[in-house]
């Protein structure tokens, strides 16, 4: 361990330590306040957390390298739903009810297809117009949104396939299925962030566009293939979500880039790009829906959940930044 | 011997009903002392109820209630619990279908008569203007997905043409159960056509969205009809503004879904369908009804 | 000055295409249909624009200063709410005094966390979109809140009234942009605005209180948001807690339409109202050509895109961006 | 001996920007194994031809040969399969990365699968450190180093590839003698091996050290070559400004006055202690050091940007509390810093606006700012300092470095200060402008100004200081007074050898 990593890890340490203090707090506030007996941090709770975080982490594993990468994507709500539409839509068009239960793999296929394209548009936008990745995405999250609701008006779209459900509800080694392909993920997002030169350029490009620039990377197509994967990402939630649900509503996924977005800077990434970890969102996602599911363990009602989870995000980041201050002979800026 | 039972609202704070109907679920749970109640509620998230379901599960309540965000999208959730052999309640607004299997039983209005109440209410009052043959009405639905807003708009398609044949239904468009949404909606319907005599919305807070706008553009005369009776609605009709409504209780609508979650863990026989009664309400009657608290 | 004629000439155009655009829009309509340029229709667009843009104009201090703000729809749900409730509790006069003062206590616990404990807003700001609503709900125990007399008050003259044959909204919005305006472009606190926002580390190098100068951006966001939180409690002199809900955005993109760069130091208040307009236009323009909201969301992408895009050309003086 | 083909050929090389025509048809030519010099006056277009040459601007007009074939470069990246690597002027460097991956940036070295290898990249980087003679490894994080050690980073990348050409763009302007030797050292080596090499700086001892040839741009336009064996510094000078220049000193003929600001004992935690001198009004006092001494933060101190953990300033005997650099600016000390992008401007702004900007809460009239008032500001410095701007609504950003650095200069003479301390303050600077930077300075002190000037060119400090405070981590070696200086004892005190310390 170089003096760099070490320092790394008390950087990007925050986000755990928060998660052990949400533990400790909820397991004693239950005792007294939950009308359950089970406790909080029994194990079977905690394979759920992890499931429940799915949809939500999975967005925000490919925000992370989209922030690392110097950009931010606000269209991934539309993306998730515009993709849960043609993963259950596609399911009853004739050709593919022909093809009974293979027509499974193949909605998948369509519905991350969707996504990879959606992403494609948003990465070309931002590489040929040379406009900020948050108004082109800010645009396209209108503009998917309107994709979304041209598909079917305000109607939701449905299509419950019990085989699909089953699937979708299963669990293997005591995990879910979401979990599986939350970890899966995690997994492949960090090696290819840590241990490749997409990843390490990613890295570069957000730190210094310029330098990257000049370096002789071409930032252009790099940014595309960002787009693309946060984009399959993003239809990969829908697809792990509405396998399970079968019922899409155009309004689903409304927010959901902001909490996305939460999550990551909870882990310790920067706004700004250059600087992240795939890691550490993993455990920005698990501090939020532990402090979701938490809240709901200790009864408390709705003005209290909305009021709690807005201060304590403030609260973490006035943390973190306590955590790595510099000290008294900072410069004053 | 005391029975846990778990709730999952569907998005309380978005309107005062959905609030009203959580402070009486409450005051019923409490006030029986062999209730138990985790009150959840989902925000109008669908991953966030499903997950809230689960939570339940887990928690091994006895029951549990559910207010669905999306009538189709929650019934895996709700097949889990059933297959965990907890019964569950569906309240306000129905499932879809295909889930009934997995459901113990519905509390709530029946939806699809209020929507053709509504109708009566509105056609009636053509007739007494005389303006049944030419009439022309513009609908405000709820909140799409919602099986209560389909419900409610399919009553009153079905029954406007049975009652008032002539009377045409030029647009429907959804105002999500919101007034300012559904102001705004009247704001286009008013640009769009020049002539509106009637206008249906899905429930009160829409209906009085929807006055507004006629009232800003000055546009008078139009006759509004709503459903589910709220405070404001009220006072509209005491004010001569506001045509006619359905009478529905939140508080009425908690204790129901409490009481038929109490009777189906006390093994009592239940119709799978608890309809609760909501009438008619018009500037004509409503004396005989006291102020919603809501 | 040889090089300056043709290129000069593109980039002025491109410098000014947000209102091109705005004009081409407007005529194009207008020859589709009559009714677009009819003066009623132009003051409905108006006066239904207002409640947002006054929400932009503030929030158009804020996007100068470097920063963002997420809280200003869940923060017009307050003061509706708050204005409506006490209302009958103690009068309009004091209800619209104590309204704007809790509006603005918020604005400023909001300055404090990112003026000066120096946080980053857009995290910042959501919170406080749901912390926010969470007071509202509170305040309000979750129901609507009505006026109880809604004939008898003199409070709905500031959203339903006119003067001069001018709606009120209207009058409120123009006169409130003006003195922004003025505000931004020909005061001191202005130019700090501009340059804490383009080099906030230069402009402490220059003296000037950095903190402050944000802080102050967001006091003066929550004041535009209590005044739209008394524009929208006096139109409908009744009230959902979600009002509000989802404005952040819309404001945020009315915002940037008009040439405000993210990354602070530039934009103008004029621009932004332009930017305003053009939303409530598109909206109005394509309801009477008859075609679905959701086509709006379409056109305002495109919209949004190529006047951004347009801006960020003329800058650099090529269309397509450099970047290999 | 036949003429060798030129690396590099540019001819009748257009560029405009909006406004400004900044290179009108120059050629230049670049040979196998010589180090070529380019030089002009800050705004010449120098910057401006080396991108074109890199692929980062496309010319309006004119053509490039590589070897004689004709080029179109698209791309920086295009540049570099051309074998030409291009040193910017400005750092360009990613901080979040390590120094190996910014080394070779752009051409990491792979395993299947576009894995990086490692351990080669940081075998091949520790190569290229030994051979750059620094103290630090791959490993280190790029914004954990000094500024001088970043851009022995950024020299480091002419090492990674064997280049046809070298393009070094003002590669010394934050290095210090011991570093410069090092870079000296590689230029020779490249030079060894027939690479071509242009070298743009502002300072004449250096272009006459290791340069074979100087072509010099002056206002867009080609203005000549010479032989650097065969010509002198005036004559350069000449070619660049039309003009001799007087470089020998004023020497004092005014009085100094009382003493205006003393630090007594002062320290800010480990990164300078008991730090104590004084500057009398009507004085130049020079800080000298090397990269990383602790002067930078001595200034930032006395200007309020830092809590000083002990020790007293004193102004005029007085002693006084800066908290801010609001209280420095009201007790009339100014501080022109050290880098100008990050601290010094604001650079989507306007020229004025920039230049105004300290003082923009008095300029008013009314409520109101008095742009009549600031207005008059700007032509006043922008003439004093010969600023070359189209006007003053050009945005900072697209001003030449130099004269970028000359409106951070106006904006703290502006303010008419009592104290002023400049930070680097020819950094990138032509001679011209150094040489009028330099009288400008002794100017202000005869008018009675007290002012520090904190430099890491030798020739600077000795040029224009009366006293020279010698600095060595973070503590004061010698205080040496006006005659007692001289270059042997100025080293031995920087380098900490200098057993004389001054209490
Ligand atoms: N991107 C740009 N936009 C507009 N003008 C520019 C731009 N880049 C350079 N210029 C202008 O082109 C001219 C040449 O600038 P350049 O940076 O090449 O000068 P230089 O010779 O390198 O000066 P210095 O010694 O100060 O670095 C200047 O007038 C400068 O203002
Ligand atoms: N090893 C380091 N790690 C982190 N920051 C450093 C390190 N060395 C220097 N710095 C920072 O870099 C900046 C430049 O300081 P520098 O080392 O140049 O000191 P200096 O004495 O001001 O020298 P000079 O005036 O020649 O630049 C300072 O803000 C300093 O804190
Ligand atoms: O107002 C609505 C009510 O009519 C319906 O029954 O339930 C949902 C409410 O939001
Ligand atoms: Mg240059
Ligand atoms: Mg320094």
């Amino acid at each position: 361990m170089t003096a760099q990593s070490r320092k790394d890890l008390v950087k990007q340490g925050g986000i755990w330590a928060f998660i052990v203090a949400e533990l400790a707090f909820f397991s004693i506030a239950g005792q007294f306040l939950s009308v359950s007996d089970s406790a909080f941090m029994d194990l079977d709770n905690m394979l759920l957390l992890l499931k429940q975080s799915a949809p939500i982490g999975i967005i925000a594993l490919g925000m992370t390298i989209i922030m690392i990468n110097g950009n931010i994507d606000l269209s991934v709500g539309a993306i998730f739903a515009l993709a849960a539409i043609v993963l259950l839509d596609s399911m009853t068009w004739p050709f593919m009810q022909a093809l009974g239960d293979w027509a499974i793999p193949l909605a998948w296929v369509f519905a991350l297809l969707t996504g990879v394209v959606l992403g494609a548009i948003n990465g070309l936008i931002v590489w040929k117009t040379g406009v900020d990745a948050f108004i082109v995405t800010l645009g396209s999250m209108l503009g998917f949104r309107g994709l979304v609701f041209m598909y079917n008006g305000e109607q939701p779209t449905s299509h419950l396939n019990w085989s699909l459900v089953d699937f979708a509800e299963a669990q293997f080694l005591g995990l879910h299925t979401a979990t599986w392909f939350l970890l899966i993920s995690a997994l492949a997002l960090w090696l290819l962030m840590t241990r490749t030169v997409h990843g390490r350029n990613a890295y570069a490009i957000g730190n210094n566009r310029d330098a990257a620039v000049n370096a002789g990377i071409r930032v252009g197509p790099h940014f595309i293939w960002n787009f693309m994967l946060i984009g399959f990402l993003a239809a990969l939630s829908a697809v792990v979500f509405y396998s399970e649900s079968g019922s899409v509503n155009p309004n689903d996924g409304m927010l959901y880039e902001l909490w996305a977005i939460t999550a990551v800077v909870l882990g310790g990434t920067k706004l700004a790009g250059g600087y992240g970890s795939i890691i550490s969102t993993l455990g920005g996602v698990i501090a939020i829906q532990l402090l979701r599911k938490g809240l709901g363990h200790i009864g408390a009602d709705t003005q209290t959940v909305n009021l709690v989870i807005g201060l304590i995000l403030i609260a973490v980041l006035f943390l973190d930044r306590q955590l790595n201050r510099k000290g008294k002979e900072e410069l004053k800026i | 011997q005391t029975m846990t039972i778990g709730i999952t609202q569907n998005n309380v704070g978005v309107d005062s009903y959905q609030t009203t109907y959580e402070r009486a679920f409450i005051a019923a749970a409490e006030a029986n002392p062999n209730v138990e109640a985790v009150v959840l509620d989902a925000g109008g998230d669908v991953a966030r109820q499903i997950a809230q379901m689960e939570d339940l599960i887990q928690q091994e309540v006895d029951a549990i209630i559910i207010w669905p965000t999306n009538g189709e999208a929650v019934i895996p959730a709700v097949r889990k619990a059933h297959d965990a052999d907890i019964p569950v309640i569906v309240t306000n607004s129905n499932i879809a279908e295909q889930g009934f299997d997995f459901v113990a039983s519905f509390s709530g209005p029946d939806n699809i008569t209020q929507g053709a109440r509504s109708a009566e209410i509105m056609c009636d009052k053509f007739v007494d203007m005389g303006i049944q043959d030419e009439a022309r009405v513009v609908q405000i639905s709820g909140q799409p997905g919602y099986t209560t807003a389909i419900e409610r708009q399919e009553g009153f398609e079905d029954r406007l043409p049975e009652v008032c044949p002539n009377v045409t239904l030029v647009e429907t468009q959804p105002g999500d159960w919101n007034r300012e949404k559904s102001q705004q909606v009247m704001e286009a319907f008013l640009v769009k056509y020049d002539d509106i005599d009637g206008v249906y919305a899905g429930d009160d807070n829409m209906g009085v969205g929807a006055l507004n706008a006629a009232k800003a553009a000055g546009r008078e005369g139009i006759i509004f009809v709503g459903a589910t009776n709220f405070a404001v609605g009220y006072d509209a009709m005491a004010a001569g503004d506001y045509w006619g409504s359905i009478y529905q209780s939140p508080v009425d609508d908690a204790e129901a879904a409490l009481q038929t979650a109490i009777d189906t863990l006390n093994g009592e026989e239940l119709p799978f369908l608890n309809y609760f009664d909501t009438p008619k309400i018009t500037q004509d009657n409503m004396e005989e009804f006291t102020k919603p608290v809501f | 000055m040889a090089g300056l004629t043709k290129q000069g000439m593109v980039q002025i155009l491109a410098r000014q295409g947000i209102l091109i655009a705005f004009a081409a829009f407007m005529i194009g309509f207008a020859l589709v249909n009559q009714r677009f340029i009819a003066m009623d229709n132009i003051f409905g667009v108006v006066r239904s624009s207002a409640i947002l843009g006054v929400m932009a104009l503030g929030v158009t201090f804020v996007v100068i200063g470097g920063n963002l703000d997420l809280s200003v729809g869940s923060m017009m749900s307050f003061s509706t709410i708050v204005v409506l409730d006490l209302h009958d509790k103690i009068g309009p006069v004091m209800a619209i005094l104590a309204m704007f003062a809790l509006t603005l206590a918020l604005g400023a616990f909001i300055g404090f966390l990112v003026g000066y404990l120096k946080l980053n807003s857009l995290i910042v700001t959501l919170g406080m979109l749901s912390a926010i609503h969470g007071l509202t709900l509170t305040w309000s125990g979750g129901k609507n809140m009505d006026i109880a007399d809604k004939a008898g008050t003199w409070f709905s003259v500031f959203g339903q009234g006119s003067a001069l044959g001018i709606p009120v909204p209207i009058l409120i919005f123009g006169l409130l942009a003006a003195a922004l305006s003025l505000l931004l472009s020909k005061t001191p606190f202005g130019r700090r605005v501009y340059a804490v926002g383009g080099n906030g580390r230069a402009a402490t190098f220059s003296g000037i209180p950095r903190a402050r100068v944000v802080f102050m951006t967001y006091i003066v966001s929550a004041f535009c948001v209590a005044t739209a939180g008394l524009l929208q409690a006096s139109r409908s002199l009744g009230s959902q807690n979600t009002v509000g809900q989802g404005m952040e955005l819309e404001v945020l993109a009315a915002v940037i339409l008009g040439g405000a760069s993210l990354l602070g130091g530039s934009g103008t208040v004029f621009k932004t109202v332009i930017g305003v307009l053009i939303l409530g236009f598109i909206q109005n323009g394509l309801l009477l050509v008859g075609l679905d909201f959701y086509v709006q969301y379409m056109v305002t992408w495109a919209i949004i895109i190529l006047a951004v895009w347009l801006d960020v050309a003329a800058k650099r003086g090529r269309l397509w961006s450099p970047i290999a | 001996m036949t003429d060798p083909v030129p690396v590099l050929r540019l001819e009748g090389i257009v560029k405009t920007f909006p406004g400004v025509r900044a290179l009108d048809g120059v050629s230049f030519t670049l040979l196998p194994g010589e180090v070529h010099a380019l030089m002009g006056e800050n705004g010449a277009g120098k910057s401006t031809l080396m991108k074109v040459l890199g692929g980062i601007h496309a010319p309006n007009e004119g053509q490039i040969f590589v070897s004689e074939e004709p080029t179109v470069m698209t791309s920086p990246m295009h540049a570099k399969a051309k074998g030409v690597v291009f040193i910017h002027q400005e750092l360009s460097l990613a901080d979040e990365l390590s120094v190996a991956e910014n080394i070779f940036l752009g051409e990491l070295p792979l395993h299947a699968f576009g894995r990086v290898d490692w351990q080669k990249l940081y075998a091949d980087t520790d190569a290229i450190l030994k051979a750059l003679n620094v103290g630090f490894d791959a490993r280190t994080r790029v914004g954990d180093l000094s500024i001088a050690n970043q851009q022995m980073v950024e020299i480091g990348r002419a090492l990674t590839v064997d280049p046809r050409a070298v393009i070094f763009d003002e590669p010394t302007a934050s290095l210090t003698d011991s570093e410069k030797v090092v870079l000296f050292d590689v230029i020779a080596d490249l030079q060894k091996r027939g690479v071509g090499v242009i070298y743009i700086s502002h300072r004449m001892e250096e272009i006459f050290k290791i340069t074979d040839r100087i072509s010099v741009l002056r206002d867009g336009q080609y203005s000549g070559t010479l032989h650097t064996a065969q010509t002198n510094e005036d004559e350069v000078t000449q070619l660049m400004i039309g003009r001799s220049l007087d470089l020998s000193r004023a020497e004092n003929t005014h009085q100094m006055g009382e003493i205006a600001l003393e630090a007594r004992g002062l320290s800010c935690g480990k990164l300078f202690r008991d730090i104590s001198f004084n500057v009398r009004k009507g004085e130049v006092l020079g800080f000298y050091g090397l990269v990383g001494a602790g002067r930078t933060e001595i200034a930032e101190t006395l200007f309020g940007l830092r809590t000083p953990s002990s020790g007293q300033i004193l102004l005029n005997g007085e002693e006084v509390r800066i908290n801010s650099p609001i209280d420095a600016i009201r007790l009339g000390i100014s501080l022109v810093p050290e880098d100008r992008k990050d601290q010094g401007l604001v650079l989507g702004m306007n020229c004025r606006d920039n230049m105004t900007l300290p003082q923009i809460g008095d300029l008013t009239a009314g409520p109101f700012v008095n742009e009549g008032a600031e207005g008059a500001i700007f032509d006043q410095y922008r003439d004093k300092l010969d600023i070359r701007t189209p006007g003053w609504r050009q945005i900072v950003g697209n001003l030449s470095g130099g004269n970028q650095q000359k409106i951070v200069i106006g904006k703290w003479l502006s303010m008419r200060p009592q104290v002023l301390i400049v930070d680097e303050p020819t950094r990138g600077i032509d001679v011209g402008s150094k040489a009028e930077i330099h009288n400008l300075i002794r100017d202000l002190a005869a008018q009675g100004l007290a002012v520090i000037v904190i430099s890491s060119e030798m020739p600077e400090v000795l040029h224009v200081s009366d006293r020279i405070v010698a600095m060595f981590s973070g503590q004061i070696m010698r205080d040496f007074t006006a005659g007692e200086v001289t270059e042997d004892n100025l080293i031995q005190a920087i380098s900490g050898i200098s057993a004389e310390k001054v209490a």
